[in-house]
Protein backbone atom coordinates (compact mmCIF):
# COMPACT_ATOMS: atom_id res chain seq x y z
CA UNK A 1 0.00 0.00 0.00
CA UNK A 2 1.24 3.56 -0.79
CA UNK A 3 0.97 7.49 -0.59
CA UNK A 4 1.82 10.31 -2.22
CA UNK A 5 3.90 12.56 0.06
CA UNK A 6 3.77 16.31 -1.24
CA UNK A 7 5.97 19.45 -0.32
CA UNK A 8 5.70 22.91 -1.65
CA UNK A 9 7.74 26.03 -0.88
CA UNK A 10 10.84 25.45 2.06
CA UNK A 11 9.79 21.96 2.57
CA UNK A 12 9.88 21.36 -1.62
CA UNK A 13 13.36 23.42 -1.30
CA UNK A 14 14.72 21.26 2.08
CA UNK A 15 13.25 17.84 0.50
CA UNK A 16 14.64 18.33 -2.75
CA UNK A 17 11.68 17.17 -4.45
CA UNK A 18 7.77 18.22 -4.65
CA UNK A 19 6.32 14.65 -4.37
CA UNK A 20 7.48 11.24 -2.89
CA UNK A 21 5.53 8.10 -3.08
CA UNK A 22 6.07 5.56 0.34
CA UNK A 23 4.95 2.39 0.89
CA UNK A 24 2.56 2.45 4.22
CA UNK A 25 1.44 -0.64 6.88
CA UNK A 26 -2.33 -1.30 6.33
CA UNK A 27 -4.14 0.79 9.18
CA UNK A 28 -1.21 3.31 9.80
CA UNK A 29 -1.93 6.39 10.99
CA UNK A 30 -0.53 9.96 9.50
CA UNK A 31 1.20 10.51 12.25
CA UNK A 32 3.65 7.56 12.03
CA UNK A 33 3.88 8.06 8.30
CA UNK A 34 4.72 12.31 9.08
CA UNK A 35 7.81 11.29 11.68
CA UNK A 36 8.82 8.74 8.91
CA UNK A 37 8.87 11.12 6.18
CA UNK A 38 10.80 13.75 8.96
CA UNK A 39 13.58 11.00 9.55
CA UNK A 40 14.76 11.08 6.29
CA UNK A 41 14.48 14.70 5.62
CA UNK A 42 15.86 15.79 9.44
CA UNK A 43 16.38 19.52 8.30
CA UNK A 44 12.66 19.71 7.81
CA UNK A 45 12.64 20.35 11.73
CA UNK A 46 13.90 23.49 11.85
CA UNK A 47 10.72 24.79 10.75
CA UNK A 48 7.36 24.68 11.92
CA UNK A 49 5.45 22.40 10.00
CA UNK A 50 1.60 21.76 8.81
CA UNK A 51 0.05 18.89 7.55
CA UNK A 52 -2.46 17.40 4.86
CA UNK A 53 -3.95 14.56 4.32
CA UNK A 54 -6.52 14.43 1.40
CA UNK A 55 -6.32 18.17 0.58
CA UNK A 56 -7.61 18.81 4.80
CA UNK A 57 -5.19 20.11 7.55
CA UNK A 58 -4.71 16.93 9.43
CA UNK A 59 -3.47 16.67 13.10
CA UNK A 60 -2.37 13.26 12.46
CA UNK A 61 -4.78 10.48 14.08
CA UNK A 62 -6.33 10.16 10.39
CA UNK A 63 -5.99 6.43 9.13
CA UNK A 64 -4.22 6.26 6.16
CA UNK A 65 -5.60 4.51 2.89
CA UNK A 66 -4.01 3.18 -0.12
CA UNK A 67 -3.30 6.35 -2.65
CA UNK A 68 -4.10 8.76 -0.40
CA UNK A 69 -2.16 12.71 -1.06
CA UNK A 70 -0.37 13.92 2.21
CA UNK A 71 1.78 16.74 2.20
CA UNK A 72 4.33 18.72 4.60
CA UNK A 73 4.31 22.24 4.60
CA UNK A 74 5.52 25.30 6.37
CA UNK A 75 3.02 28.30 7.88
CA UNK A 76 1.30 29.92 5.03
CA UNK A 77 2.12 33.17 3.46
CA UNK A 78 -0.28 33.92 0.94
CA UNK A 79 -1.39 37.29 0.65
CA UNK B 1 -21.16 34.98 -9.27
CA UNK B 2 -18.70 33.52 -6.45
CA UNK B 3 -15.21 32.39 -7.27
CA UNK B 4 -12.26 30.91 -6.31
CA UNK B 5 -9.43 30.39 -8.50
CA UNK B 6 -5.47 30.34 -8.68
CA UNK B 7 -3.55 31.62 -11.90
CA UNK B 8 -0.42 32.51 -13.25
CA UNK B 9 -1.94 35.51 -15.27
CA UNK B 10 -1.63 39.14 -14.27
CA UNK B 11 -4.54 39.89 -12.35
CA UNK B 12 -7.07 42.95 -13.19
CA UNK B 13 -8.62 43.86 -9.84
CA UNK B 14 -11.19 46.06 -12.28
CA UNK B 15 -12.59 43.36 -14.19
CA UNK B 16 -12.45 40.84 -10.57
CA UNK B 17 -14.45 43.71 -8.90
CA UNK B 18 -17.03 43.77 -11.70
CA UNK B 19 -17.50 39.87 -11.55
CA UNK B 20 -19.10 39.73 -8.18
CA UNK B 21 -21.55 42.57 -8.74
CA UNK B 22 -25.27 41.29 -9.02
CA UNK B 23 -28.05 43.99 -10.09
CA UNK B 24 -29.16 44.49 -7.07
CA UNK B 25 -25.92 45.61 -5.41
CA UNK B 26 -24.78 48.99 -5.69
CA UNK B 27 -21.31 48.71 -3.86
CA UNK B 28 -18.15 46.41 -3.94
CA UNK B 29 -15.24 46.05 -1.64
CA UNK B 30 -11.87 45.40 -3.08
CA UNK B 31 -8.97 43.92 -1.27
CA UNK B 32 -5.56 44.42 -3.49
CA UNK B 33 -2.37 42.54 -2.35
CA UNK B 34 0.91 43.43 -4.22
CA UNK B 35 4.86 42.50 -4.44
CA UNK B 36 6.12 45.44 -2.54
CA UNK B 37 9.62 46.48 -3.12
CA UNK B 38 10.95 47.18 0.31
CA UNK B 39 10.36 44.69 3.03
CA UNK B 40 11.62 44.83 6.81
CA UNK B 41 13.09 41.56 8.08
CA UNK B 42 10.81 40.57 11.04
CA UNK B 43 13.60 39.39 12.85
CA UNK B 44 16.40 41.49 12.13
CA UNK B 45 14.38 44.61 11.54
CA UNK B 46 16.31 45.63 8.54
CA UNK B 47 14.50 46.68 5.05
CA UNK B 48 15.68 44.81 1.95
CA UNK B 49 15.15 45.56 -1.44
CA UNK B 50 12.85 42.70 -3.33
CA UNK B 51 13.85 42.35 -6.73
CA UNK B 52 10.93 39.88 -7.48
CA UNK B 53 8.16 37.25 -5.55
CA UNK B 54 7.46 33.95 -6.38
CA UNK B 55 4.10 32.28 -5.10
CA UNK B 56 4.04 28.43 -4.75
CA UNK B 57 0.05 26.98 -4.13
CA UNK B 58 -0.98 23.58 -2.96
CA UNK B 59 -3.51 24.27 -5.83
CA UNK B 60 -5.93 21.70 -5.23
CA UNK B 61 -6.42 22.68 -1.35
CA UNK B 62 -5.97 26.34 -1.87
CA UNK B 63 -9.36 26.37 -4.05
CA UNK B 64 -11.26 23.88 -1.60
CA UNK B 65 -10.06 26.20 1.39
CA UNK B 66 -10.67 29.68 -0.76
CA UNK B 67 -14.17 28.29 -1.67
CA UNK B 68 -14.70 27.31 2.46
CA UNK B 69 -14.12 30.54 3.01
CA UNK B 70 -16.36 32.18 0.96
CA UNK B 71 -18.99 29.68 1.95
CA UNK B 72 -18.19 30.93 5.48
CA UNK B 73 -18.36 34.51 4.63
CA UNK B 74 -21.94 34.11 3.10
CA UNK B 75 -23.23 32.40 6.59
CA UNK B 76 -21.66 35.55 8.40
CA UNK B 77 -22.27 38.43 6.56
CA UNK B 78 -25.11 39.78 4.32
CA UNK B 79 -23.86 39.56 1.78
CA UNK B 80 -24.20 39.32 -1.76
CA UNK B 81 -21.32 37.91 -3.71
CA UNK B 82 -17.53 37.02 -2.66
CA UNK B 83 -14.70 36.25 -5.18
CA UNK B 84 -11.36 35.50 -4.32
CA UNK B 85 -8.30 35.22 -7.06
CA UNK B 86 -4.88 34.77 -6.04
CA UNK B 87 -1.53 34.88 -8.48
CA UNK B 88 0.86 32.13 -8.29
CA UNK B 89 4.29 31.56 -9.96
CA UNK B 90 6.78 35.21 -10.40
CA UNK B 91 5.75 38.21 -9.45
CA UNK B 92 7.56 41.56 -10.76
CA UNK B 93 7.19 44.34 -8.34
CA UNK B 94 3.89 46.00 -7.80
CA UNK B 95 2.02 43.21 -9.65
CA UNK B 96 -0.90 42.54 -7.62
CA UNK B 97 -0.54 39.08 -5.79
CA UNK B 98 -4.48 38.69 -4.36
CA UNK B 99 -7.49 40.59 -4.65
CA UNK B 100 -10.70 39.58 -2.40
CA UNK B 101 -14.10 41.40 -4.06
CA UNK B 102 -16.86 41.58 -2.14
CA UNK B 103 -20.10 42.85 -3.02
CA UNK B 104 -23.09 43.43 -0.51
CA UNK B 105 -26.24 45.73 -0.44
CA UNK B 106 -25.06 47.56 2.45
CA UNK B 107 -21.38 48.49 2.06
CA UNK B 108 -20.77 47.98 6.01
CA UNK B 109 -21.20 43.96 5.44
CA UNK B 110 -18.96 44.15 2.69
CA UNK B 111 -16.09 46.01 4.60
CA UNK B 112 -16.78 43.41 6.78
CA UNK B 113 -16.69 40.87 5.17
CA UNK B 114 -13.97 41.73 2.79
CA UNK B 115 -11.53 42.22 6.03
CA UNK B 116 -12.59 38.89 7.11
CA UNK B 117 -11.43 36.98 4.33
CA UNK B 118 -8.25 38.31 3.86
CA UNK B 119 -7.23 37.69 7.67
CA UNK B 120 -8.22 34.37 6.88
CA UNK B 121 -7.08 33.71 3.67
CA UNK B 122 -3.48 34.51 5.43
CA UNK B 123 -4.41 32.20 7.92
CA UNK B 124 -5.30 29.27 6.37
CA UNK B 125 -4.60 29.14 2.51
CA UNK B 126 -2.12 26.79 1.94
CA UNK B 127 -0.02 29.44 -0.28
CA UNK B 128 3.74 29.96 0.50
CA UNK B 129 5.85 33.09 -0.73
CA UNK B 130 8.84 33.70 -2.10
CA UNK B 131 11.07 36.79 -1.84
CA UNK B 132 13.98 37.07 -4.12
CA UNK B 133 16.36 39.54 -2.94
CA UNK B 134 19.81 40.66 -4.29
CA UNK B 135 22.45 38.31 -2.65
CA UNK B 136 19.32 35.58 -1.74
CA UNK B 137 16.10 34.37 -1.32
CA UNK B 138 13.72 33.36 1.65
CA UNK B 139 10.69 31.46 1.89
CA UNK B 140 8.26 33.62 4.08
CA UNK B 141 6.87 31.44 6.95
CA UNK B 142 3.45 32.60 8.30
CA UNK B 143 2.64 33.48 12.02
CA UNK B 144 0.03 30.72 12.10
CA UNK C 1 0.18 59.87 -4.64
CA UNK C 2 -3.20 61.47 -3.09
CA UNK C 3 -5.86 62.33 -5.38
CA UNK C 4 -9.21 63.89 -5.80
CA UNK C 5 -11.23 64.47 -9.24
CA UNK C 6 -14.50 64.51 -11.08
CA UNK C 7 -14.26 63.17 -14.48
CA UNK C 8 -16.81 62.37 -17.62
CA UNK C 9 -15.12 59.43 -18.66
CA UNK C 10 -15.78 55.91 -17.56
CA UNK C 11 -13.50 55.27 -14.16
CA UNK C 12 -10.55 52.12 -14.18
CA UNK C 13 -10.89 50.87 -10.57
CA UNK C 14 -7.76 48.67 -11.27
CA UNK C 15 -5.97 52.11 -12.57
CA UNK C 16 -7.32 53.99 -9.44
CA UNK C 17 -6.23 51.32 -6.89
CA UNK C 18 -2.68 51.39 -8.45
CA UNK C 19 -2.06 55.16 -8.47
CA UNK C 20 -2.22 55.29 -4.67
CA UNK C 21 0.43 53.18 -4.07
CA UNK C 22 3.63 53.58 -2.53
CA UNK C 23 6.44 50.89 -2.98
CA UNK C 24 6.64 50.24 0.82
CA UNK C 25 2.97 49.65 1.40
CA UNK C 26 1.46 45.92 0.48
CA UNK C 27 -2.48 46.57 0.52
CA UNK C 28 -4.90 49.02 -0.86
CA UNK C 29 -8.55 48.57 -0.11
CA UNK C 30 -11.07 50.05 -2.69
CA UNK C 31 -14.62 50.92 -2.72
CA UNK C 32 -16.24 50.75 -6.21
CA UNK C 33 -19.79 52.56 -6.18
CA UNK C 34 -22.16 51.71 -9.21
CA UNK C 35 -24.95 52.31 -11.12
CA UNK C 36 -27.54 49.91 -10.20
CA UNK C 37 -30.13 48.27 -12.55
CA UNK C 38 -32.84 47.64 -9.56
CA UNK C 39 -33.81 50.60 -7.29
CA UNK C 40 -36.53 50.07 -4.01
CA UNK C 41 -37.98 53.35 -3.42
CA UNK C 42 -37.57 54.64 0.00
CA UNK C 43 -41.30 56.27 0.47
CA UNK C 44 -43.03 53.43 -1.61
CA UNK C 45 -40.96 50.09 -0.97
CA UNK C 46 -41.18 49.66 -4.96
CA UNK C 47 -39.06 48.45 -6.88
CA UNK C 48 -38.10 50.18 -9.74
CA UNK C 49 -35.96 49.13 -12.87
CA UNK C 50 -33.55 52.46 -13.73
CA UNK C 51 -32.80 53.10 -17.26
CA UNK C 52 -29.64 54.64 -16.69
CA UNK C 53 -28.30 57.91 -13.74
CA UNK C 54 -27.23 61.03 -14.29
CA UNK C 55 -24.59 62.59 -11.55
CA UNK C 56 -24.35 66.55 -11.44
CA UNK C 57 -21.80 67.87 -9.24
CA UNK C 58 -20.83 71.50 -8.15
CA UNK C 59 -17.52 70.62 -9.27
CA UNK C 60 -15.02 73.20 -7.74
CA UNK C 61 -16.70 72.87 -4.40
CA UNK C 62 -16.67 69.35 -4.89
CA UNK C 63 -13.39 68.81 -5.52
CA UNK C 64 -12.33 71.16 -2.36
CA UNK C 65 -14.96 68.86 -0.18
CA UNK C 66 -13.02 65.41 -1.53
CA UNK C 67 -9.62 67.27 -0.45
CA UNK C 68 -10.80 67.76 2.64
CA UNK C 69 -11.97 64.48 3.19
CA UNK C 70 -8.35 63.12 2.06
CA UNK C 71 -6.65 65.53 4.49
CA UNK C 72 -8.76 64.38 7.28
CA UNK C 73 -8.85 60.68 6.86
CA UNK C 74 -4.88 61.16 6.53
CA UNK C 75 -4.69 63.02 9.85
CA UNK C 76 -7.32 60.33 11.79
CA UNK C 77 -6.06 57.11 10.53
CA UNK C 78 -2.39 55.59 9.20
CA UNK C 79 -2.74 55.51 5.65
CA UNK C 80 -0.30 56.49 3.30
CA UNK C 81 -2.21 57.30 0.04
CA UNK C 82 -5.53 58.17 -0.50
CA UNK C 83 -7.81 58.74 -4.11
CA UNK C 84 -11.13 59.43 -4.89
CA UNK C 85 -12.53 59.81 -8.34
CA UNK C 86 -16.10 59.95 -8.90
CA UNK C 87 -17.90 60.19 -12.42
CA UNK C 88 -20.07 62.88 -13.61
CA UNK C 89 -22.92 63.07 -16.48
CA UNK C 90 -24.68 59.73 -17.82
CA UNK C 91 -23.79 56.30 -16.49
CA UNK C 92 -25.03 53.30 -17.96
CA UNK C 93 -26.24 50.59 -15.47
CA UNK C 94 -23.17 48.56 -13.74
CA UNK C 95 -20.99 51.74 -14.87
CA UNK C 96 -18.66 52.51 -11.55
CA UNK C 97 -19.44 56.24 -10.44
CA UNK C 98 -17.52 56.03 -7.64
CA UNK C 99 -13.96 54.94 -6.88
CA UNK C 100 -12.12 55.36 -3.01
CA UNK C 101 -8.90 54.17 -3.12
CA UNK C 102 -6.64 53.77 0.12
CA UNK C 103 -3.07 52.12 0.83
CA UNK C 104 -2.14 51.34 3.88
CA UNK C 105 0.90 49.99 5.33
CA UNK C 106 -1.29 47.97 7.40
CA UNK C 107 -4.98 46.94 6.29
CA UNK C 108 -6.91 47.50 9.12
CA UNK C 109 -6.56 51.25 8.40
CA UNK C 110 -7.15 50.93 5.08
CA UNK C 111 -10.03 48.89 5.90
CA UNK C 112 -11.56 51.91 7.89
CA UNK C 113 -10.58 54.98 6.43
CA UNK C 114 -11.94 53.97 2.98
CA UNK C 115 -15.36 53.09 4.75
CA UNK C 116 -15.30 56.43 6.92
CA UNK C 117 -14.55 58.25 3.55
CA UNK C 118 -17.32 56.73 1.49
CA UNK C 119 -19.50 57.41 4.28
CA UNK C 120 -18.55 61.32 4.36
CA UNK C 121 -18.32 61.63 0.62
CA UNK C 122 -21.99 60.77 0.58
CA UNK C 123 -23.17 63.30 3.14
CA UNK C 124 -20.41 65.86 2.66
CA UNK C 125 -19.82 66.37 -1.21
CA UNK C 126 -21.70 68.43 -3.51
CA UNK C 127 -22.95 65.61 -6.25
CA UNK C 128 -26.34 64.64 -6.94
CA UNK C 129 -27.79 61.55 -8.85
CA UNK C 130 -31.01 61.48 -11.02
CA UNK C 131 -32.32 58.57 -11.47
CA UNK C 132 -34.13 57.72 -15.09
CA UNK C 133 -36.26 54.95 -15.24
CA UNK C 134 -39.13 53.97 -17.84
CA UNK C 135 -41.80 56.47 -17.41
CA UNK C 136 -39.79 59.12 -15.73
CA UNK C 137 -36.81 60.77 -13.56
CA UNK C 138 -35.96 61.58 -10.20
CA UNK C 139 -33.28 63.62 -8.76
CA UNK C 140 -32.18 61.38 -5.09
CA UNK C 141 -32.30 63.59 -2.30
CA UNK C 142 -29.28 61.84 0.76
CA UNK C 143 -30.49 61.64 4.53
CA UNK C 144 -28.03 64.27 5.22
CA UNK D 1 -23.65 95.12 -6.73
CA UNK D 2 -24.37 91.56 -7.45
CA UNK D 3 -23.33 88.63 -6.58
CA UNK D 4 -23.64 84.90 -9.09
CA UNK D 5 -26.10 81.89 -7.77
CA UNK D 6 -25.57 78.70 -8.73
CA UNK D 7 -28.28 75.82 -8.84
CA UNK D 8 -27.46 72.02 -9.27
CA UNK D 9 -29.82 68.76 -10.06
CA UNK D 10 -33.03 69.36 -8.48
CA UNK D 11 -32.99 72.83 -7.58
CA UNK D 12 -31.56 73.60 -11.42
CA UNK D 13 -34.80 71.96 -12.73
CA UNK D 14 -36.88 74.08 -10.47
CA UNK D 15 -35.66 76.99 -10.81
CA UNK D 16 -35.33 76.28 -14.53
CA UNK D 17 -31.71 77.77 -14.68
CA UNK D 18 -28.37 76.18 -13.14
CA UNK D 19 -27.25 80.10 -13.03
CA UNK D 20 -28.76 83.41 -12.08
CA UNK D 21 -26.95 86.97 -10.73
CA UNK D 22 -28.88 88.98 -8.72
CA UNK D 23 -28.41 92.65 -7.46
CA UNK D 24 -27.45 92.81 -3.81
CA UNK D 25 -27.25 95.01 -1.19
CA UNK D 26 -23.67 96.47 0.68
CA UNK D 27 -23.11 94.31 3.83
CA UNK D 28 -26.31 92.23 3.23
CA UNK D 29 -26.42 88.79 4.85
CA UNK D 30 -26.54 85.70 2.93
CA UNK D 31 -30.15 84.41 4.37
CA UNK D 32 -31.52 87.58 2.97
CA UNK D 33 -29.77 87.13 -0.42
CA UNK D 34 -31.35 83.50 -0.27
CA UNK D 35 -34.68 83.97 0.90
CA UNK D 36 -35.46 86.53 -1.77
CA UNK D 37 -33.96 83.95 -4.47
CA UNK D 38 -36.23 81.55 -3.08
CA UNK D 39 -39.44 84.49 -2.89
CA UNK D 40 -38.72 83.95 -6.83
CA UNK D 41 -39.16 80.39 -6.75
CA UNK D 42 -41.37 79.27 -4.42
CA UNK D 43 -41.50 75.46 -5.99
CA UNK D 44 -37.86 75.04 -4.02
CA UNK D 45 -40.03 75.30 -0.96
CA UNK D 46 -40.55 72.02 -1.41
CA UNK D 47 -37.67 70.77 -0.73
CA UNK D 48 -35.19 70.46 2.34
CA UNK D 49 -32.87 72.94 0.78
CA UNK D 50 -28.55 73.66 1.73
CA UNK D 51 -26.34 76.56 0.51
CA UNK D 52 -22.86 77.53 -0.17
CA UNK D 53 -20.97 80.58 -0.24
CA UNK D 54 -17.82 80.57 -1.81
CA UNK D 55 -17.87 76.55 -2.37
CA UNK D 56 -18.01 76.74 1.27
CA UNK D 57 -21.19 75.03 3.41
CA UNK D 58 -23.33 78.03 4.04
CA UNK D 59 -25.12 79.38 7.57
CA UNK D 60 -26.51 82.07 6.62
CA UNK D 61 -24.74 84.57 8.54
CA UNK D 62 -22.40 85.22 5.97
CA UNK D 63 -21.43 88.92 4.50
CA UNK D 64 -22.38 88.76 0.93
CA UNK D 65 -19.28 91.08 -1.09
CA UNK D 66 -19.39 91.80 -4.56
CA UNK D 67 -18.77 89.11 -7.01
CA UNK D 68 -19.32 86.01 -4.32
CA UNK D 69 -20.90 82.68 -5.59
CA UNK D 70 -23.70 81.30 -3.98
CA UNK D 71 -25.37 78.33 -4.47
CA UNK D 72 -29.00 76.63 -3.29
CA UNK D 73 -29.04 72.87 -3.20
CA UNK D 74 -30.75 69.53 -2.14
CA UNK D 75 -29.07 67.27 -0.04
CA UNK D 76 -25.97 65.47 -1.66
CA UNK D 77 -26.21 61.89 -2.90
CA UNK D 78 -23.31 61.19 -4.73
CA UNK D 79 -21.57 58.08 -4.56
Amino acid sequence: MSVRILFFGATAEVACTRSQDVDVAEGELASSVFESVLANHPSLAAHKLFFSVNQQFATGGEIIRDGDELAIFTAVSGG
Amino acid sequence: MDFAELTSQPLDIGVIARRVVPPECGATVTLDGYARKFTKDKTSGEVRETRYLEYDAYEEMAIMEMQKLVEKAKEQFEISNVGIVHRTGRLEIGETSVVVSVAAPHRRAAFEACEWLIKELKRTVPIWKKEVYLGGDHWVEGEN
